[in-house]
């Protein structure tokens, strides 16, 4: 066994511990040891991606002396990998771009219990990536959840705190759905490695019993994890959260967290319960429609918003329609679209998110359009890089928004019938929406500032905007080199099996 | 296009141009010109007193403003959106009866409860329990399956525990002062503890001083025999750590803050969970990559034995008794 | 009617286990009082728990603990579950710490259980 | 499943219903409690000891001690004495 293949369990292991000494050092340290930690899973990550592109297969990693029915698993594909570099890049500016704020925003002795958060939640990334049970999952996604409750009210406001519980409550439900979805699948096959559940359920697949439950299961892990990552109409947590907490949570809710519950989903669906199973299912039907009105939904209410973060949270919402109806289409190739969108979306809405933050910065602490105008102008470089992302996101070509619509557009065709129809259509009111509203937000920061402003005395943050540019940089970078992320992706995608 | 309502297009144009009212320039307009009159004409004093008057008028329509907000919730309500709320309420019930009603079906239709032959009872639970002994060691099957076939789900389980302690700290504790003097938070707590809790209470304190140590011991039995009888780690922390919340309850913060400061408890759950790590990390490392591990057994049923899973028990026990313990203080005063 | 008692039965573990999840998820969605909520919450999850551990019994074998030196898989009962729901019970005890501790803070602010009221009165302050 | 399970089983639903219901939270916790313990008992007949032991200690012993400590926080638990008049404001 080469070194190099021990990197997962490195990574997971170096960030809990990280973690729990990040609890008795002082904020400084913690801070900036997030920020590394991040840079060296990234890096750690990368090489590992390069050794499965030579050896081109997978392999599973046992943790502890066991191996596949009895003890835990990692399991280690070129598509975890990937997904692991781009989110940890996420977290790394993420941390970065907040730093300041962060200082401001929390009350001091309680700063390092913050960059605490942070680095449990890359381990339950890392480790729900990874994973090849099902109940490490579900594990890992109590961690992910708490830490992000934490990661919610770390500004303590009123606001922030009430937004947490609604938080906790909406996902409390969904983990209860998802327990007793694992039960019942555990009572069906007697497994919870992904791998052994597939073949206990091709079998009974083939045997046509249990035909109800599996429908059941699928069902009640669509709507748990629907339900925790802001699936439409149980998005009702998401606003205040994403609008008030401090904007290294924000960003790090909507582009890491709530895409590794989706991208578990997707394990689960595609590995655990079988793509053949999954494409006869009703269950998918469902997802589907349920992605078009988020799609329609998520963009209507972000023109309806005032407000900066507030705008981009709904456009969250709207995005994660995207995802699920690409899904939806029971395609390998709405798969490929769903993954790339949800890389694109995750580095596009967390530099949003940072140079909202600017932006605001600039307007005298104020998200409300009213105040923001001109503030493109104040802060060049947010300007630039918010309207970057919002291109992306809108889908202007070279940017990978465009592409991944693009893809979503030939899954939609290569399906056909009614589906095809419903999804172009979708595809273009919701793009036409997102310009309305980003246009809008374009526009208003380039707009002279009312006679009566002014500049409101703010420290510039260089953190802030080194973050902001590196996360655009990223963006115009997986724009240009679309075609071989996507045949990454499909390559990922085929070991998966 | 009549005058008074502004066309449409036009109001399309403003709010594409980030204006959130179209008539929220004009308003600020007329403040403003106001504001300039005064200032130009009035003598000095005036101008101060106008300026008390404008500052007064100012606080006073926000008030009037908050509550105008808080009376347009409130209609809201109670009468707009009343049927909101029943709507809500019938689609809950909805949901619940669909929710119910299909896990019902499922139920049924699952293996039948107690039955020999079920899916679950495959070679996985074999294993467990007839390589269990030569392969953990422990007589306690579940102990050994936990914390040895699956521990990485059971790791995740202690970091589950931290995760809630630090939020719990993060929510609850009272800032010090940087002075080292405590803050007027946290005397205003010490005085509503004082104020609440039982204090010098004889019959609590002589039942204290009687239970606390059988409890402490019994709850330290149980985490010693984890891997011997039920219980472990966890079930043995709880107990022990209900029996220091005993005692506080009883003695009160004057006498547990000898020993436990907020920064011994902070230790004594960080370091165990850091050995716990440690460990772990260890048997991970060396099983993914074929190592022998090399941990010696020793004969099954002695209390010195089953390789790591004695201390890993002491330090979940540890863990768990500190991290209820700090739930409970935090709870009760906001610090320990 | 005989056959309903059959399946009752058969399955009179997983049944009531629904029946509470049901309680718990009614009480965690409708009722406005905190505490309420975090209670049902509660409820909601020992249910899926003893819908779990049911799963492991086995009619006539014993505790997953060594008795006369037997290691027959014939005697005992199925451990997997019994090592699933002591990790669960884990989770749900921080978990309902963390909102108590929630709880303890919004009623500091608003001096309310009502979480519907607290919305309220949260929209009506400003930032 | 013997007639004494199924009475425990009964007891149970009873016990999340009246804790649903009840009009006064001290009461609900108390039931809350109640039902904890049933519920390990319901494990310890369903053969597993380690998870009666767990339950018993930690939903019937611990949380149930984190609610009644919240109650008195938020003063839903009335002591004989006067009023408190400090309310703490953040």
């Amino acid at each position: 066994m080469a070194f190099v293949q021990n990197v997962p369990f490195l990574c997971i292991m170096v960030s809990m511990v990280s973690a729990v000494i990040s609890s008795m050092v002082p904020a400084r340290i913690a801070r900036w040891w997030t920020v590394f930690l991040s840079a060296l899973v990234a890096a750690l990550n990368v090489w590992l991606l390069t050794f499965l592109l030579q050896t081109n297969e997978s392999y599973t990693y046992m943790m502890g002396h066991f191996p596949a029915p009895w003890g835990n698993e990692l399991r280690v594909g070129i598509l975890e990998a990937l997904m692991t570099i781009v989110f940890s890049i996420t977290i790394l500016a993420s941390a970065l771009g907040g730093m300041d704020k962060q200082q401001s925003q929390i009350s001091r002795p309680k700063q390092n219990l913050f960059s605490v958060m942070l680095d449990l939640i890359l381990a339950g990334m890392i480790s729900m990536l990874y994973t090849n049970d099902l109940f490490t999952g579900y594990v890992f996604i109590e961690i992910m959840t708490l830490a992000s409750c934490v990661l919610i009210m770390a500004r303590q406001n009123g606001r922030t705190m009430v937004s947490a519980t609604r938080y906790m409550i909406m996902s409390l439900l969904g983990s209860g759905l998802i327990t007793i979805a694992i039960t019942i699948t555990y009572s069906l096959t007697g497994h919870l490695l992904m791998e052994n559940i597939h073949e206990s359920m091709a079998a009974l697949h083939a045997s046509g019993e249990y035909e109800v439950p599996i429908t059941v299961v699928v069902g009640l892990f669509f709507v748990g994890i629907g339900i925790k990552s802001a699936l439409f109409p149980f998005h009702t947590w998401l606003a205040d959260a994403y609008s008030y907490s401090t904007p290294s949570a924000s960003s790090i809710l909507s582009s890491v967290v709530s895409k590794t519950y989706i991208f578990l989903l997707i394990k689960i669906l595609y590995r655990t319960i079988g793509f053949e199973i999954i494409q006869e299912n009703r269950v998918l039907q469902i997802m589907f429609v349920f992605g078009i009105v988020a799609m329609m939904a998520g963009s209507i209410d972000a023109i309806g918003s005032n407000d900066l973060r507030r705008m981009c949270a709904f456009s969250s919402v709207a995005q994660i329609g995207y995802i699920y109806a690409g899904m939806g289409l029971k395609l390998e190739a709405g798969f490929v679209a769903a993954l790339y969108h949800m890389l694109v979306h995750s580095l596009a809405k967390s530099s949003m998110f940072i140079a909202a933050s600017a932006l605001s910065d600039v307007s005298g602490d104020s998200k409300r359009f009213s105040d923001l105008r001109g503030a493109g102008y104040r802060h060049k470089m947010a300007g630039v890089c918010f309207s970057v992302s919002a291109m992306s996101i809108v889908g202007i070509p070279p940017l990978g928004g465009f592409i991944s619509k693009l893809y979503f557009g030939q899954a939609a065709f290569a399906y056909g019938g009614a589906h095809q129809w419903i999804m172009l259509l979708a595809l273009a009111v919701s793009s036409l929406l997102n310009v309305l509203y980003f246009m809008r937000t374009v526009i208003t920061l380039y707009r002279p500032p009312r006679s009566d402003f002014q500049l409101p005395e703010h420290r510039p943050s260089r953190r802030a905007d080194i973050a902001m540019c590196m996360m655009t940089a990223a963006n115009l970078l997986a724009g240009f080199l679309a075609q071989p992320i996507v045949d990454l992706i499909s390559r990922g995608l085929a070991m998966f099996v | 296009m009549t005058n008074r309502n502004d066309p449409p297009k036009n109001r399309f144009v403003g709010w594409l141009m980030g204006e959130e009212n179209p008539l929220d320039d004009e308003l600020e307009l007329i403040v403003s010109t106001s504001q300039q009159e005064g200032r130009d004409v009035l003598s000095l004093e005036e101008a101060e007193r106008q300026e008390e008057a404008e500052e007064l008028r100012r606080e006073k329509l926000a008030i009037d403003e908050k509550s105008q907000s808080v009376r347009i919730h409130s209609w809201a309500k109670h009468q707009g959106a009343h049927w909101l709320e029943t709507l809500y309420r019938i689609a809950a019930v909805v949901l619940c009866g669909a929710i119910i009603f299909f896990l019902m079906t499922t139920v049924v239709a699952l293996p039948p409860f107690g039955a020999e032959n079920n899916p679950y009872n495959n070679e996985v639970s074999q294993r467990y329990i007839e390589q269990g002994i030569p392969e953990t060691g422990a007589v306690n099957f579940v102990a050994g399956m936990i914390l040895d076939y699956r521990a990485f789900d059971t790791f995740g389980e202690s970091t589950v525990l931290f995760v809630a302690s630090c939020g719990v700290i993060f929510l609850l504790k009272l800032n010090d002062h940087s002075s080292g003097k405590p803050s007027r938070a946290m005397l205003e707590a010490e005085y509503d503890d004082r104020h609440h809790e039982p204090k010098n209470d004889g019959i609590l304190q002589f039942a204290a001083k009687l239970l606390t140590p059988v409890i402490l011991l019994f709850g330290f039995y149980i985490v010693l025999n984890g891997h011997l009888s039920p219980g472990g780690g966890f079930s043995g922390g709880a107990v022990m750590g209900a029996g220091l919340i005993l005692y506080l309850t009883a003695f009160g913060f004057e006498d547990t803050r000898r020993f436990f400061t907020y920064k011994m408890t902070r230790w004594i759950s960080c370091l165990p969970l850091l050995c716990y790590a440690g460990m772990k990390s260890y048997s991970f490392f060396t099983g993914a990559n074929h190592i022998p591990g090399g941990v010696p057994l020793g004969t099954p049923g002695a209390i010195l034995s089953s390789g790591f899973i004695l201390p890993l028990n002491i330090c979940v026990g540890f863990i768990v008794m500190c991290t209820m313990y700090t739930f409970y203080a935090l709870f009760r005063k906001g610090g320990m | 009617m005989e056959n309903f008692w059959q399946v009752m039965n058969q399955h009179l573990d997983e049944i009531v286990a629904v029946i509470l999840f049901g309680v718990g998820f009614t009480t965690l969605l409708l009722h406005r009082n905190l505490i309420k909520k975090i209670l049902g919450l509660n409820i909601m999850d020992t249910a899926v728990y003893l819908f779990l551990a049911s799963l492991g019994y086995v009619e006539g074998r014993t505790a997953p603990i060594l008795t006369d030196g037997i290691t027959s898989a014939e005697k005992y009962i199925n451990p997997v579950p019994s090592g699933l729901v002591l990790t669960g019970i884990v989770v749900s005890v921080s978990v309902s710490a963390l909102m108590l501790a929630l709880t303890i803070r919004l009623y500091r602010r608003y001096h309310t259980l009502d979480f519907d009221q607290i919305t309220l009165m949260m929209k009506g302050e400003d930032d | 499943m013997n007639a004494f399970g199924m009475i425990v089983l009964v007891f149970l639903v009873i016990c999340a219903i009246a804790t649903s219901v009840s009009k006064n939270l001290l009461v609900s916790v108390v039931i809350f409690m109640a039902y904890s313990v049933l519920m390990s008992i319901v494990w310890m007949m369903l053969e597993s000891p380690d998870l009666a032991i767990t339950e018993a200690a930690v939903g019937a012993g611990v949380t149930s001690l984190l609610f009644f400590i919240t109650l008195k926080k938020i003063h839903a638990i009335r002591g004989d004495e006067e009023e408190d008049h400090h309310d703490e404001q953040e």
